[in-house]
C-alpha cells in the first residue's frame, strides 16, 4: 500500500513537466473550460510551490550540523574550539546577512562585508587557486610514458600548453609564410595545431560523450520516474 | 520549451527500446554486458578499507536534484550497502539541501537493509553548502578521519582536483565518475579508476546486476545505434546536397521541423 | 643507500613543485615583463564582428549597439576583467555604443561599470551617450523571455536611477534587434539562455569571453556557428589586446606569469619522463645481465 | 578482460601507504616549523598594525575609525589567504580552524539567502500580503509537505519523509526531459544536426576534397568512435569492427582529455595570479614602495 502511494507520488511529481514538454504550446490547462489559460502558464506557480516546499528542507542540514557540533562542544572532544568557531561563524553570518537585507546600517553592513567580502570570498578564491599548485603536481606525477594512453594525453597536453603561451608560439613562429601566403607548413605552427586539436578532436570527442550521456540520462530518468529503478534505496518494502 | 515533432518521435524512439528490453529482461531473457573495471574496483576499494578498518568517503560533489544527483544517490545506496555489510563507516558530506535528506535516507535504508541500523550515525552525514567550503570540508574530513577509500560520483566543477589531490596525498584508493566531462582529466590524473560519461549512468545497473537494469542498458545501446545511424545518414545527405545532387537537404528539413 | 639521480627526479617532493610555482608566478609582478600573443581565429572573428558593426554603423540609418553581459565576480576577475576591458576599449575606440547588464551576478555589472569608467576617461567618452548600464536584473526564465520580447518592460531605469527613455543612447534602441553583438563574459554557463531562447528569436551575433576552463565547452557552439567568436581565458584577452594594440592591458601582463608557470610544468613533466626512461633502460640492462 | 575496458587512472600507481610519516614529525622539524610560523606571524601582525595606523592617520576627519576598519578587513583577508596556502605544506590547526569557520559562514549565508531570496518573496509575502501581493492563506498548504521532510528525524515515521523525497525525485525527472533535448536538438542548430557535414565539396563541376572536408570527416569519425566506446551490450568478439572503433574511441577520449588538461592549466594559473595580485598590490601595495615599480 505505502509502496503504491509512493510510486504514484513519484509519477505525479514528474507528470506536469513531462506533459508540458510533450503537449503542444496551445493546450489549455483544463480542456473546454479555460481556453484562455494555457497549460504552460501554470509552470511559474507550480515551480514556486515546489521551490518553497523544497527550501523547507534546508533546516534539516542545519539541525544535523548543530547536533554534531553541540555534541562535540559539550563533550569537550579534541578540537571542540573549532566547533565553537563554526557555530559562531554560522550565527554571525546569518544575523548580519539578514540585517543587511532588512535593517541596513553602516556598521552592520561593514561587519557583513568583513564576513562576506573579506573572509568568505577570499577563502573561497584562495581554495580555488590551490588548483594551480595541484595542477602542477598532478601533471608531474601522472604524465609519464607508461602506457599508450598516458603518452597520448601527455603529448596533447604539452602541445596545448605550449600553443597558448607566447614563448611556445615563438618556437614555431618561423614557420609563418610570407605576408598573404599560406604555405602548408604554416599549419604546423603550435597555436594552429592547438586550435586544430581543440576545435576538431576535442569537440568531436566531447560530442560523442554527450550523445552517450543524453541516452544514459534518458534511460535513468525513465527508470526513476516510472519506478522501474532497482537497488537498495528503490525497492525496499516499506 | 515545447517538443518539436522530431523530439516527440525521438522520445518514442529512445524510450520504446528501453522499456521493451526492461520488460524482456523481466520475463527472464539474459543479456551480455561488458565489464567496466572502475565499477568492479568499488568492491576492491571497500575490501581494502575493511582491512585497514578505516571509513570511506562518498562525495556527490555539487549535484543538485537533477538526474546526475539522483543517479549519484542510487550509487550511494549501493555503496552504503556494501559498507554496512563490512561494518564500515561511510562519511557523506553533501552540498545540496534537497539532496541532503535523500542521501541520509539512502544510507539509512542501506544500513537497515543489512540489519546494521545501529552502525548508522547521522553525524557522518554533514551539510556544507557552496562549492569551496564544501571542498574544504571534504579535504579536512579526509585528513582527520584518515579515510581509506574515496568515491566521487556526481556533478563536479573546479573542486574535483582539490578533492582528488587531497585524497591522493593521504594515499586513499579513489574511484570517480562524473558527467562533467571537463573534470574527467583531473580525475584521471589523480584517481585510480575513472568512470566516464554514460558509464556513470550505467553504474547502478552494474552494481545491482538486476535484470531490469541490464535490460535498460541494452535499450540504451539501441538508442545509440539510432544516433549513429542518424549521423551517418545525415552526413550522406549533407554530401549529396554539397555535390548538388539534391535540390534541398530534405532530411535536415524534416529534423528541424 | 642513496637514490640514483634518475630516481630522485622521478620523485620530487610536491612541496618543492608548489614552491617553484609560487615563485615563478610571483616574478613578473616585480619585473615588468610583456609577452604579446599570436592571435587565434576565435578572437579574430570576435574582433571582426565588432569591426563589421562599426563599418555598418557608418552607412546604416540606424546604429547597432553592443550588449556586454558581465556575469563574473571577483573570483574570476583575473580572466574576465581584461576581457571586459578589451571589449569596451574596442567599442570606444571605434565609436560603437554599448550597454551592459547582468542577470546572475549583482557584482558583475558594478565591476563592469568601474571598468567602463576607466575606459571612458581614456577615450573621453560620456555615460549615457556612448554607453549605458541597465543594471542587475535577478534572473528567472519568465523575465528573461519577457526581456527578449521587449527590453523596456524590464529595464525601466538605468543603474544611475535615470528613466531609461531619457538616456540619449536609448533613443536609437527600440528592441534587441538593434543589438548587433551580445558579448557574454562569464565563468559560468548562462550563455545557453541566449543561444537557446534569444538567438532563434532575434538574429544578433553572440560572442563570449569565458574562462579558460569553459573554453572546451564553448567549442561546439563555435563549431555550429551559434557563437561568432570568443576570448578564451587570459590568453584570449591578451590576443584581443594585441589586435587593439593595447599594450598595458592586464591580459598581456598576466601572460608573463602564465608563461613561466607553463614552462615550469612542462619542465617537470620532461624531468619525470627522462628519469622514468633512464630508469627503465637501466632495469632492462640489469635484466639482460642476469 | 576487465582491465582492457576501463580508463584506468594513468597516475603512477604508488604503493598505497598511510601517511603515518606525516604525523610523526621529529622534534627538530617541529621546532623549525614553530619558529617559521612565529616569524611569519610577527611580520604579518606588525605590517598590518602599521597599515591600520597609517590608514587611520591619513584618513579625513571623522572617517579614521571607518578607514582603519577597512584596512583591518584587508589584513583579515590576507591572513585568511596565507592560512589556506599553508595547507599546501601540510594540514595544520590553523587551516582546520579556518575550515570550520568557512563552513559556518557558508551555511549561515545559504540559510539566510534561502530565507531572503526564496521563502520571503515566494511564500511569506504571499501568505501575509506584504510587498503589494494579495494575502492568501492557501500558502499555508505548502507547510504540510514541507513538514514531511522532518520525519527523517523520527525513527518510527521515517517513511512519511519518503513521500516528499520521491515527489521531488519525480519532479527532477520530469524537468529533465526537456533539458536533455536542449543539448541534443535545439530548434535551430542542435548538436546532432551540427554533426552532418559534407565530406566533399564541388565547385564548377569538379569534386574537391579540401582541408575543411578532411576535418569534417575526421569529426564524424571521432564522434562515432567515441560513441562506440559506450556500447555496453554488444560482444566485441562477434563484431570485430566495434572492437577497433571502441579502442580508437578510447584514444580519442584521451586526446580530448589531454587538451582539456592543457587549457585548464591556463585557467587555474589565472586564479593564482588573481590571488597574488591581491596579496602584492592590494595588501602589500608594492607599487608604493618598490622603487622601479613606482
Amino acid at each position: 500500500m505505502r509502496r503504491t502511494i509512493i510510486i504514484l507520488i513519484t509519477f505525479i511529481g514528474g507528470l506536469y513537466y513531462f506533459l508540458n514538454f510533450v503537449l503542444p504550446q496551445e493546450t489549455p490547462l483544463v480542456p473546454f473550460l479555460t481556453p484562455d489559460i494555457k497549460f504552460s502558464d501554470a509552470i511559474e506557480e507550480i515551480g514556486r510551490v515546489t521551490l518553497v516546499i523544497g527550501v523547507f528542507a534546508i533546516f534539516l542540514g542545519v539541525i544535523n550540523l548543530s547536533r554534531l557540533h553541540l555534541g562535540r562542544i559539550s563533550r569537550r572532544r579534541p578540537g571542540w574550539y573549532n566547533s565553537v568557531a563554526l557555530l559562531t561563524a554560522f550565527a554571525a553570518m546569518f544575523t548580519f546577512q539578514l540585517l543587511k537585507t532588512y535593517a541596513p546600517s553602516e556598521w552592520g553592513d561593514k561587519f557583513q562585508s568583513l564576513l562576506f567580502d573579506h573572509m568568505y570570498a577570499p577563502i573561497n578564491s584562495t581554495i580555488m587557486s590551490l588548483l594551480a599548485f595541484y595542477m602542477a603536481s598532478a601533471a608531474y606525477r601522472a604524465f609519464r610514458i607508461k602506457s599508450g594512453e598516458a603518452a597520448v594525453m601527455m603529448f596533447i597536453a604539452l602541445i596545448v600548453m605550449l600553443g597558448q603561451i607566447p614563448i611556445g608560439q615563438l618556437l614555431t613562429s618561423g614557420l609563418k609564410g610570407a605576408e598573404g601566403t599560406n604555405p602548408w607548413y604554416s599549419y604546423l605552427r603550435l597555436e594552429v595545431v592547438r586550435e586544430w586539436f581543440m576545435g576538431v578532436w576535442n569537440s568531436a570527442a566531447q560530442r560523442g560523450i554527450l550523445f552517450g550521456m543524453v541516452i544514459g540520462a534518458f534511460a535513468l530518468t525513465l527508470r526513476i520516474w516510472l519506478s522501474l529503478e532497482r537497488g537498495s534505496f528503490f525497492d525496499r518494502e516499506l | 520549451m515545447h517538443a518539436t515533432y522530431t523530439m516527440l518521435v525521438l522520445t518514442v524512439g529512445f524510450c520504446g527500446p528501453i522499456i521493451y528490453f526492461i520488460l524482456a529482461a523481466r520475463r527472464g531473457k539474459g543479456f551480455y554486458i561488458r565489464p567496466i573495471a572502475g565499477i568492479s574496483a568499488i568492491s576492491e576499494a571497500i575490501g581494502r578499507a575493511t582491512e585497514m578498518g578505516r571509513p570511506v568517503l562518498y562525495c556527490a560533489g555539487l549535484s543538485t536534484l537533477d538526474i546526475d544527483g539522483l543517479c549519484s544517490m542510487a550509487i550511494l545506496g549501493q555503496i552504503a550497502k556494501m559498507t554496512a555489510r563490512y561494518n564500515l563507516r561511510i562519511l557523506v558530506p553533501m552540498s545540496d539541501y534537497l539532496l541532503y535528506p535523500i542521501a541520509e535516507e539512502a544510507v539509512r535504508e542501506a544500513y537497515a537493509a543489512e540489519g546494521k541500523l545501529d552502525l548508522f550515525d547521522e553525524k557522518d552525514m554533514i551539510y556544507v553548502p557552496n562549492q569551496f567550503p564544501f571542498a574544504a570540508a571534504c579535504v579536512g574530513m579526509m585528513h582527520r578521519e584518515k579515510v581509506a577509500a574515496n568515491f566521487f560520483f556526481g556533478y563536479f566543477a573546479a573542486e574535483s582536483l582539490i578533492l582528488a589531490e587531497a585524497g591522493n596525498q593521504i594515499g586513499a584508493i579513489q574511484i570517480a565518475g562524473t558527467t562533467a566531462t571537463t573534470q574527467i582529466p583531473f580525475f584521471i590524473t589523480s584517481c585510480d579508476y575513472t568512470i566516464i560519461g554514460e558509464e556513470y549512468y550505467a553504474a547502478t545497473a552494474y552494481l545491482t546486476r538486476e535484470p531490469t537494469m541490464l535490460g535498460s542498458l541494452v535499450g540504451q545501446d539501441v538508442g545509440k545505434i539510432t544516433i549513429t545511424a542518424f549521423a551517418i545518414i545525415g552526413t550522406v545527405f549533407a554530401l549529396l546536397a554539397a555535390l548538388a545532387l539534391m535540390k534541398t537537404n530534405w532530411f535536415l528539413e524534416i529534423l528541424e521541423r | 643507500m642513496g637514490k640514483a639521480w634518475y630516481e630522485i627526479i622521478q620523485d620530487i617532493d610536491r612541496r618543492i613543485i608548489y614552491l617553484v610555482v609560487f615563485l615563478v608566478v610571483s616574478i613578473p609582478f616585480f619585473l615588468s615583463i610583456r609577452a604579446p600573443m599570436e592571435v587565434g581565429p576565435p578572437a579574430q572573428h570576435l574582433f571582426d564582428c565588432v569591426e563589421n558593426i562599426a563599418a555598418y554603423n557608418k552607412t546604416a540609418p540606424k546604429e547597432k549597439i553592443v550588449l556586454i553581459i558581465p556575469e563574473w565576480d571577483p573570483a574570476v576577475q583575473a580572466e574576465c576583467k581584461p576581457q571586459t576591458r578589451a571589449m569596451m576599449e574596442h567599442c570606444m575606440k571605434r565609436g560603437v555604443k554599448f550597454a551592459t547588464m547582468s542577470w546572475f551576478y549583482p557584482q558583475g555589472v558594478e565591476l563592469a561599470e568601474k571598468v567602463a569608467e576607466e575606459c571612458e576617461k581614456k577615450y573621453k567618452k560620456k555615460y549615457g551617450v556612448d554607453w549605458v548600464s541597465w543594471g542587475y536584473k535577478p534572473f528567472s526564465l519568465a523575465t528573461f523571455l519577457a526581456f527578449i520580447k521587449d527590453i523596456y518592460t524590464l529595464v525601466e531605469k538605468d543603474s544611475k536611477d535615470t528613466s531609461i527613455r531619457e538616456v540619449p543612447l536609448m533613443k536609437n534602441v527600440d528592441s534587441l534587434r538593434d543589438v548587433g553583438l551580445v558579448f557574454y563574459v562569464s565563468g559560468g554557463s548562462g550563455i545557453g539562455y541566449y543561444i537557446n531562447y534569444a538567438l532563434p528569436e532575434i538574429g544578433f551575433s553572440i560572442g563570449t569571453g569565458c574562462t579558460a576552463i569553459l573554453g572546451p565547452e564553448m567549442r561546439p557552439y563555435l563549431d555550429s556557428r551559434q557563437l561568432v567568436g570568443m576570448m578564451e581565458g587570459m590568453a584570449g584577452a591578451a590576443q584581443y589586446e594585441k589586435l587593439l594594440e593595447f599594450k598595458e592591458g592586464r591580459g598581456t601582463r598576466g601572460m608573463g606569469s602564465q608563461s613561466f608557470a607553463h614552462l615550469w610544468i612542462i619542465f617537470t613533466i620532461a624531468l619525470g619522463n627522462v628519469g622514468y626512461l633512464v630508469h627503465r633502460r637501466r632495469l632492462r640492462k640489469a635484466q639482460k645481465g642476469e | 578482460m576487465s582491465a582492457i575496458w576501463c580508463i584506468e587512472g594513468v597516475c603512477v600507481k604508488r604503493k598505497k601507504e598511510s601517511s603515518e610519516e606525516m604525523t610523526e614529525l621529529d622534534a627538530t622539524k617541529k621546532r623549525t616549523e614553530f619558529f617559521a610560523v612565529l616569524i611569519i606571524a610577527v611580520i604579518v601582525i606588525s605590517y598590518s598594525t602599521y597599515d591600520v595606523i597609517r590608514a587611520s592617520a591619513t584618513a579625513e576627519k571623522g572617517e579614521s575609525l571607518s578607514d582603519a576598519f577597512d584596512t583591518l578587513c584587508l589584513a583579515v583577508a590576507a591572513v585568511c589567504t596565507l592560512i589556506i596556502y599553508s595547507f599546501l605544506y601540510r594540514e595544520n590547526p590553523f587551516y582546520r580552524f579556518l575550515e570550520h569557520v568557512v563552513v559556518g559562514l557558508s551555511v549561515g549565508f545559504a540559510v539566510a539567502r534561502g530565507f531572503t531570496n526564496v521563502l520571503k518573496p515566494n511564500w511569506w509575502d504571499r501568505l501575509t500580503g506584504a510587498e503589494g501581493k494579495p494575502a492568501s492563506l492557501w500558502w499555508l498548504l505548502p507547510l504540510i509537505p514541507g513538514i514531511l521532510w522532518y520525519f527523517q528525524l523520527s525513527r518510527k515515521h521515517v517513511w512519511l519523509s519518503r513521500i516528499i523525497i520521491m515527489f521531488f525525485m519525480g519532479t527532477g525527472c520530469g524537468a529533465t526531459f526537456q533539458g536533455l533535448y536542449q543539448d541534443l536538438l535545439t530548434p535551430q542548430v542542435g548538436q546532432i544536426v551540427a554533426t552532418f557535414k559534407p565530406i566533399l565539396t564541388s565547385s564548377g563541376g569538379l569534386v574537391h576534397f579540401t582541408w575543411d572536408n578532411f576535418n569534417n570527416l575526421l569529426f564524424v569519425v571521432v564522434t562515432l568512435c567515441v560513441l562506440s566506446y559506450f556500447f555496453f551490450s554488444i560482444r566485441h568478439d562477434k563484431f570485430p569492427l566495434l572492437k577497433n572503433t571502441s579502442s580508437f574511441g578510447r584514444y580519442f577520449l584521451m586526446i580530448s582529455f589531454g587538451a582539456i588538461f592543457g587549457t585548464n592549466v591556463q585557467g587555474r594559473m589565472s586564479l593564482l595570479i588573481e590571488r597574488l595580485n591581491f596579496l602584492y598590490e592590494d595588501w602589500l601595495k608594492i607599487h608604493d614602495w618598490i622603487p622601479w615599480l613606482k
